[in-house]
């Protein structure tokens, strides 16, 4: 399958399936399924300095095409993440993204500066999380504050810098110009947009929370004219993430631009979707011809 | 645990919303009290499956009792037998099966009797009788009866208006039946107010409970985090994975 | 069906609901299926100085509980509008709200200038249309050119005046703030959220224009998100829109702060899908023992 | 023009994706050429309506012929009959039942067959004949051909591979049958390829022609302005409203 590889900066994938944060576990949950190891990389569960419970319940609801969630980033903290979570994945040798949180711009390079020492080939900068009340979301809808704490991270963590965007703001182009200035090594894009469903016989949100993160197949045509636009604005590679369930969805986000393809929500109605994924992608080149999948990237023909 | 594309084999109204539904899964067996991720039409953009407790295994078909109460289930309704759905299971944990000294009985409520006809079957197998005490909001809402006698237990029925059985609250009957609390272990699966009441009556007697939980799923297999229920110290466990049977010891039960 | 009537400050409604611009035509083209007086209201197509051809094809595609769109604003012209699809409306006695959409400041407020001596009692400022090269979206994005507009319009224009914004921003209370206080007596959001679809075999995009703009069920959840912010931070009237279709929908609105709701492309689903609103809104609050629909408005309960 | 809830009375599979839907509207009658919005099961988060031809009025039951070709039709497929299904119609114009002088000549392509079978008998029972020209790729894409016949009308057909009738395009079929041109009117349904090459041919001869063309919809009731098609000034019109049918002169044929 070398028609598949994929080289983000610095950083080389087997293939451009990589499961998405937040929906894939610390990746042992699923073993079952597939072996972990098939896939492009592993995002882990957002990451935080100390172990967080996340919201109370309800934490999720389903909407048309879609479903919000307001999990709270519940995770076992950076510690015990590098002692027993991640000797699971090196033994797997499959490459970790590990995807990380802070209420602050210290907690951040607090939590790099952990897994500076590690195996961890990668941090997923996530600074766009709606479903914290502090930090997160004011990084990512804040051109400067992306900017500044991407630059902090890059300047503790010597290896891939990858930073998710939020998809909450007038102008994604903006916020990737600058944290592509700021040093990262490749945007994955996008994370949740805010969104609300209410219990009408209640008259409370359907979520704990109030508001949560709005992912799947209702959010791909954003997400794809968000990639599309990016791609145009910066040079550093993109990772598309949004609705992505099945071969079409995945060609829709490379040729717009994506070098690399994240499975979040598809996961939770097929466990085996990323899998599944790479083997249709690798059929497919092959059936069409394409000697590799770069061939795809960034093809897409605006209109003049 | 695996995803297999079954078959429909039946699909029977039993009335007031109830359906029996039997699936082709192959599966050799389950643990009652384990359930399934199920596959239902997509209409009106519906996209994740629906979680259900397993009922009864049966050479290579296994049975959903389910109420249609929203957009998922009131779709399935209109499949037909030889319609393909995918199904995923068995998931999570169910009753255990350790030694009990005294009455083993069952609290059940609505359809969340529906564990019951396996557990009552396997127990049997082992020379042991279910004890089941079976509340609902009115008789037609009482279901598998015939099923769960045939099974070799003992059911014993409350209904809130009365047209049935004990008129009342089943932890009522529960209470007037073992007054002292001289039972050897209690299942339970129902709303949350009747695990609630469940587990503290049996906390003052001192028995031993477990506990089946109710919670939206979004994955069912423990990725997703959506499913939690807290404990008492305010840990949060997965009701797909660490669940959905609980000790009731383990939860926060107000 | 008293306990229907709404108030939008000085503009009366028999019952909120709307037909949303741009998917009720000028309001001939559904007689067949029921009066449109039965209606609160009708949002002409969005109306420009001259008349407008609109985009090439294709200029719509389905994508999951939803469709993207870029039509393009093609209307008649604010000439042609008045004095042959104006009378109709007139002798039906709906209450009619033009949708106007201008390429420069200096255009919208000649079509307000066009309707002042009309009929009309409403107009709706469209500056937030994704579908056109200048103009529309740079006044929605960027509160003090929405405020600009506002006022503009404002100053000719002496009765009912709706801005209607666009989601495709940071924040959008900022942005109804500043039309607030620039002048307008309402708002209604939401426009469509900008979005793209591609062709994987010919490597276009689904629409000819490029992007085009998300309606339908899938982006009900941020409609009703934003409706709640906005709810929250502004006091003039809010007028919910985005994926209503039916009773229960339309509730969620209410409930986060609406006192009117504007059906779009759930009437292309289903052509009688607004008048049935009103009636199952009627029979709703009666069965529910609500003595009036501002009963239910902005009733959330936010967690605390 | 109405919105109907229907039944499904009949549903068969003609081979080779093509399927014959026949749903009780109890519409009276239908110009040919007219078509319908029809639901189709939600799945994967299908909204819109799909626009049909329609095939054949009998009595209360309108017939489509659909060929299941995405997500919308390939759902259609699994429905049985008496499954009740929305449908809007008839919408749009139909072909003209204007005086015609000469021969009245129907030049149809894949499923584009499907309004000329109703058309045949309407035209029929007017006492003339309509000779159909019709293309398709192979063999078992030719359909409703016992139908037409029976209807009365002449078919003459042609496939891509040749494996039957005329080998070729069926507009080269039309030139050599009718090398003059004489014809009274041409009335065409199919691919925008084969609209084109029709109302070409038909302009060099000055034939009156009448395209029918297929544009994606939204609505089907003109409120949208979605489906537009371009005339010769660069103005839009709706296929849904002011067509599907249009006379060739009023298309951008290029
Ligand atoms: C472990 C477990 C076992 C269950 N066993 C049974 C059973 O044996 N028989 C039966 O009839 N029902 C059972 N349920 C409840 C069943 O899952 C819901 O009734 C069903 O999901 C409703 O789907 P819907 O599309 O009709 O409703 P909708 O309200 O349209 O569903 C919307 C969303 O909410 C979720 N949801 C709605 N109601 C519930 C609920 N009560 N519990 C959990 N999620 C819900 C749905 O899964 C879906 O994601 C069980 C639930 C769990 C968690
Ligand atoms: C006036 C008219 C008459 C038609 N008559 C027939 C007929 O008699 N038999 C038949 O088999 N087909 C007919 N079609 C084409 C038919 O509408 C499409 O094949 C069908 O919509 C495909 O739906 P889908 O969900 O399977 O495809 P998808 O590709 O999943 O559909 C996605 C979207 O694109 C639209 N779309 C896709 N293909 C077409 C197409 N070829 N034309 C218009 N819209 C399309 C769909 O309506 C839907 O909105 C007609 C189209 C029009 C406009
Ligand atoms: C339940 C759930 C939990 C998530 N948790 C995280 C997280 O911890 N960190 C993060 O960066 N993104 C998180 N996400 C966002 C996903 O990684 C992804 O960006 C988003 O869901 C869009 O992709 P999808 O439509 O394929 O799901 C989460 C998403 C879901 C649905
Ligand atoms: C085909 C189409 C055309 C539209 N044209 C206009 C327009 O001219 N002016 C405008 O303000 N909004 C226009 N809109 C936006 C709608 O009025 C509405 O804000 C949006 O579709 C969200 O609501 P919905 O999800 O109910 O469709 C259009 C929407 C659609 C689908
Ligand atoms: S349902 Fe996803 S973790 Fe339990
Ligand atoms: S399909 Fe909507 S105007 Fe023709």
């Amino acid at each position: 399958m070398s028609r598949l590889n994929v080289k983000l900066g610095d950083l080389s994938l087997k293939n451009p399936v990589i499961a998405a944060s937040g929906t894939f576990g610390y990746g042992e949950e699923l073993e079952n399924f597939f072996p972990v190891e098939s896939l492009g990389a592993v995002a882990t569960k957002g990451l935080s300095l100390k172990p967080r419970e996340g919201n109370p319940m309800p934490r999720i609801v389903e909407t048309p095409s879609g479903m919000i969630n307001a999990i709270g980033l519940q995770n076992v903290g950076i510690e015990a993440f590098i002692e027993k979570k991640l000797p699971y994945l090196e033994s797997k040798q499959v490459v970790v993204i590990a995807n990380i949180f802070g209420n602050t711009l210290e907690e951040y390079v607090e939590i790099a500066r952990c897994l500076q020492p590690t195996s961890v080939p990668a941090i997923e900068l996530n600074i766009s999380c709606p479903n914290v009340k502090a930090g997160g979301m004011e990084f990512g809808n804040d051109p400067v504050q992306a900017a500044r704490v991407t630059e902090a991270v890059r300047s503790v963590f010597n290896r891939h810098l990858m930073v998710k965007l939020s998809p909450n703001v007038t102008s994604l182009p903006k916020v990737a110009c600058a944290v592509a200035d700021a040093g990262a090594d490749s945007l994955s894009l996008i994370n949740t947009i805010t969104a609300m469903a209410i219990n009408t016989k209640t008259r409370k949100p359907m979520i704990a929370n109030g508001v949560g993160g709005l992912s799947g197949p209702a959010i791909r045509p954003i997400a794809v004219r968000m990639v599309a636009e990016v791609y145009r604005s910066v040079k550093i590679p993109i990772v598309g993430i949004g609705g992505i369930g099945e071969l079409n969805d995945a060609l829709e986000f490379f040729i717009a631009g994506a070098q690399a393809i994240q499975i979040g929500t598809a996961t939770f109605v097929e466990p085996n979707a990323a899998h599944q994924l790479v083997k249709d992608l690798d059929s497919y080149l092959k059936e069409s011809g394409i000697n590799h999948l770069k061939e795809l990237v960034g093809t897409l023909k605006w209109p003049s | 645990m695996k995803d297999t594309l079954s078959q429909i084999v039946y699909h029977r109204s039993i009335g007031n919303d109830y359906y029996r539904i039997g699936l082709k899964t192959g599966w050799a067996s389950f643990q009652p009290g384990q359930f399934a991720m199920l596959q239902v039409p997509g209409d009106g953009g519906v996209l994740l499956r629906r979680p259900f407790s397993l009922a009864r295994q049966e050479g290579e078909v296994s049975e959903i009792l389910y109420k249609a109460v929203g957009r998922g289930t009131r779709n399935l309704v209109k499949l037909q037998p030889g319609v393909p759905l995918k199904i995923l299971g068995p998931l999570g944990h169910g009753f255990s099966s350790s030694e009990v000294s005294g009455p083993r009985v069952a609290v059940a409520g609505g359809y969340g009797i529906a564990p019951f006809w396996e557990w009552s079957l396997q127990l049997a197998k082992l020379g042991h009788r279910l004890q089941i005490f079976y509340g609902a909001r009115t008789k037609t809402d009482l279901l598998y009866l015939d099923e769960l006698r045939d099974a070799g237990a003992e059911v014993q029925c409350s209904t809130e208006d009365g047209s049935a059985g004990f008129r009342g609250l089943v932890t009522d009957l529960l209470r007037e039946q073992f007054p002292n609390g001289k039972v050897g272990r209690v299942y339970s699966c129902g709303p949350w107010g009747l695990l609630q009441a469940v587990g503290q009556w049996c906390e003052s007697h001192s028995i031993p409970a477990e506990l089946s939980v109710e919670e939206a799923m979004g994955c069912g297999t423990g990725v997703c985090l959506g499913c939690v229920v807290q404990n008492r110290a305010g840990k949060y466990f997965r009701a797909c994975k660490e669940g959905p049977v609980f000790l009731a010891e383990q939860l926060k039960l107000n």
